[in-house]
């Protein structure tokens, strides 16, 4: 099929392709839908209903019900949706990057932080 | 006859908007990138731009999977944020181009670029970011807007080749624009950044070099690689960098000069960088 | 190894879709129009086709202006019906083939196909009706489906050069798939019909006739006409006839031969037409 | 603009282009809306109201309060959402090309019935 035609995998990155995209399309759609209010505190108030309305696999609900990112990826989630998702656990983006990478949020941030050393780098190289 | 003043280019992270809100330009961790910004003020207020061209990605907020376009048009009258699923404060409208719109949308479709024309169009922070960041104490925008938003979502993405000959294709149709406005080009997002997967918080200032070296003098330097090879060298959200290029290839395929750039590491879990590009013989349209 | 069984055309009248319903098939007002379709029957029994590439046209039911694609593919696992506003009964769903759709999406976007993708898609008269016509008396399509949707209602429009060169890739993606089915390339509209304006009604059996004679050998003579010209020889409805002409494209470059054609004015305010090609050489994918 | 890029208008036709699109807005999303039942019936209980709610121009309700095909058209409407507006009132394609060419329904459908005289015309030319 398409797998045939890409290059080698890419460590720690799951390209949102078709397969994935097939894959995740009843997790993705519950995650659009909580760009209104009343989804999300719908969510909120009965997460088992909700996931049902939105017929999500067993895997897909696992995966929310443990706030497991990796697993919600693994299933078909898209970040741009997920992301939605992970605002109603009060998560943003740098908790869902030490969720991911299994480094503490502090740990993670420094990580960030720690990455301005490669401009210093480039400097040196370059001039 | 119209003119295109220049390009302006930002990185669009959400969390900017709530520096913004909070006041924090001065604080320590957003000090070196909203100093960056000094430059863009005076630049605007000196080419006093009317209209505005913008190459942009939706964030999930006016797209899903079950239309998602490659090249989307705005040809709105205007064009609302709306809640992107946080419940944030809303950003300011824009004001559309129709005309403008429709005179970009009827010489792309001639010169087989396949759009989506979209009459009513949410914009969401990766538009209004770049806008609060350019002017920043206005109570209405100064510049009518024509959006392009292009597909970063859904794999397979159009290729830099594509989104640089879609951005020259605009370029074209702005000569034969009868209007007489000034045109500002911008170009959002980026750069190197990945939020998902086990490399989350990948970012690659090699890279970004590479690419705010090229794009005022070389920019077909950043087609050489594939949509697979950015994303190993960018990040899954680093190909917002596809927006960056298109907005170059509407300045037009002869040289730019570049008056400004800043680049600064972290901005939450992105590369961030502002780059201002002129070009080098004033572009009648 | 996928096969090319040949390519099937007719136009989609709704009222077709009423005559089936009241069973007036023998009626002489219809009677030369499904007289058409005996060939059609006896074809598809010996060619046996289990999947189907159409091109169509959104009548207002799938699609509207706010997002309105030049080029849609569906990538659904399955397409419903639904009232397109007249609350007449449902047409049955179809089975997709979302592996077919996203290896074809997957060549197209990097044949620099700026396609929509649609993971979630209904599909109006325009894809049902030539489905009712080809297996009037199944309980379920026995094919599945990856649809085309080309803008015909938003000028502007996508050339016929541009409609033919979106078949042919599709036609060279087939090249590179590994499965083994029967896939059977359908195209629907048209022909010359105008249902607006002063001009209602408004029919040409010559230009439906030079269209018909060089789809099966010549299929870029009908390229020549621009989009303005195709309005005005084949009315403002019968531009559907670039369904045609793509999916004419997906039979590929090769010369094809005609084994059935019939036509007919009027059904409704339509030139009806019924078309088989067959490829000249057996296309193997 | 855009117009001056266009050929020679085409009698008794009009383009659906941008120009119209951007006119028309109003009046085709109204008649999308009609693709839902509850939405025709509430047009069929409450016409003003219905209009009102979509923000038709004038030129747009007077179209639609007079039934007159060609204003609606002129006013930016689309023929592929009209027809759904038209269905409310029990029109079917026959009855829209009387209305808007002048002939009365039976003389439209005559008219159509006529044509078939091209295909003896292109066989006596072409043998
Ligand atoms: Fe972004
Ligand atoms: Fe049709």
């Amino acid at each position: 099929m398409t797998a045939q035609q890409h290059p080698a995998p890419i460590e720690g990155t799951h390209l949102f392709d078709g397969i994935a995209a097939a894959k995740g399309f009843e997790l993705n759609a519950m995650c659009y839908s909580f760009n209104e209010a009343a989804n999300r505190a719908a969510f909120l108030a009965d997460e088992d209903a909700y996931c049902a309305r939105f017929n999500l696999t067993s895997d897909q609900r696992e995966a929310v019900a443990k706030r497991d990112v990796l697993g919600m990826i693994a299933a078909g989630g898209n970040i741009y949706y997920l992301a939605k998702l992970a605002g109603i656990f009060g998560l943003n983006v740098q908790d869902v990057g030490a969720l991911q990478t299994g480094k503490s949020v502090p740990e993670f941030k420094q990580f960030l932080l720690d990455q301005a050393q490669q401009i210093k780098q480039l400097e040196a190289t370059h001039g | 006859m119209a003119e295109i003043v220049g390009a302006y280019f930002t990185s669009h992270v959400p969390a900017i908007g709530g520096a913004i809100h909070k006041g924090l330009q001065q604080d320590p961790y957003w000090k070196p990138f909203f100093d960056g910004f000094d430059k863009v003020h005076e630049w605007l207020a000196q080419v006093k731009p009317d209209v505005a061209i913008v190459f942009n990605n939706d964030h999930g907020l006016n797209f899903f999977l079950d239309k998602m376009p490659t090249f989307a048009v705005g040809a709105a009258h205007e064009y609302h944020n709306a809640d992107e699923g946080w419940g944030l404060p809303l950003y300011k409208s824009f004001q559309g181009h129709t005309e403008l719109s429709w005179h970009l949308i009827e010489h792309l479709v001639e010169s087989e670029f396949d759009v989506t024309t979209c009459q009513k169009m949410l914009v969401d922070h990766a538009l209004s970011i770049p806008f609060e960041l350019a002017w920043p104490d206005v109570d209405a925008w100064p510049v009518k807007i024509v959006p392009f938003a292009i597909n970063t979502v859904q794999h397979p993405l159009p290729s830099a080749k594509r989104c640089l000959a879609l951005g020259r294709a605009v370029h074209e149709a702005l000569k034969t624009w009868q209007g007489d406005e000034r045109i500002v080009i911008i170009g959002t997002g980026g750069l190197s950044h990945q939020l998902d997967g086990e490399r989350a918080g990948f970012i690659n200032a090699e890279y970004d070099k590479f690419c705010l070296d090229n794009l005022s003098k070389d920019p077909d330097a950043l087609t050489q690689h594939s949509i697979h090879e950015m994303v190993r060298l960018s990040g899954t959200q680093g190909v917002e960098i596809l927006n960056w290029i298109a907005a170059r290839g509407a300045l037009g395929e002869a040289a730019a000069s570049e008056i400004h750039r800043n680049y600064h590491i972290p901005i939450s879990n992105t590369a961030a960088a502002t780059l201002l590009l002129e070009p080098d013989a004033l572009v009648g349209a």
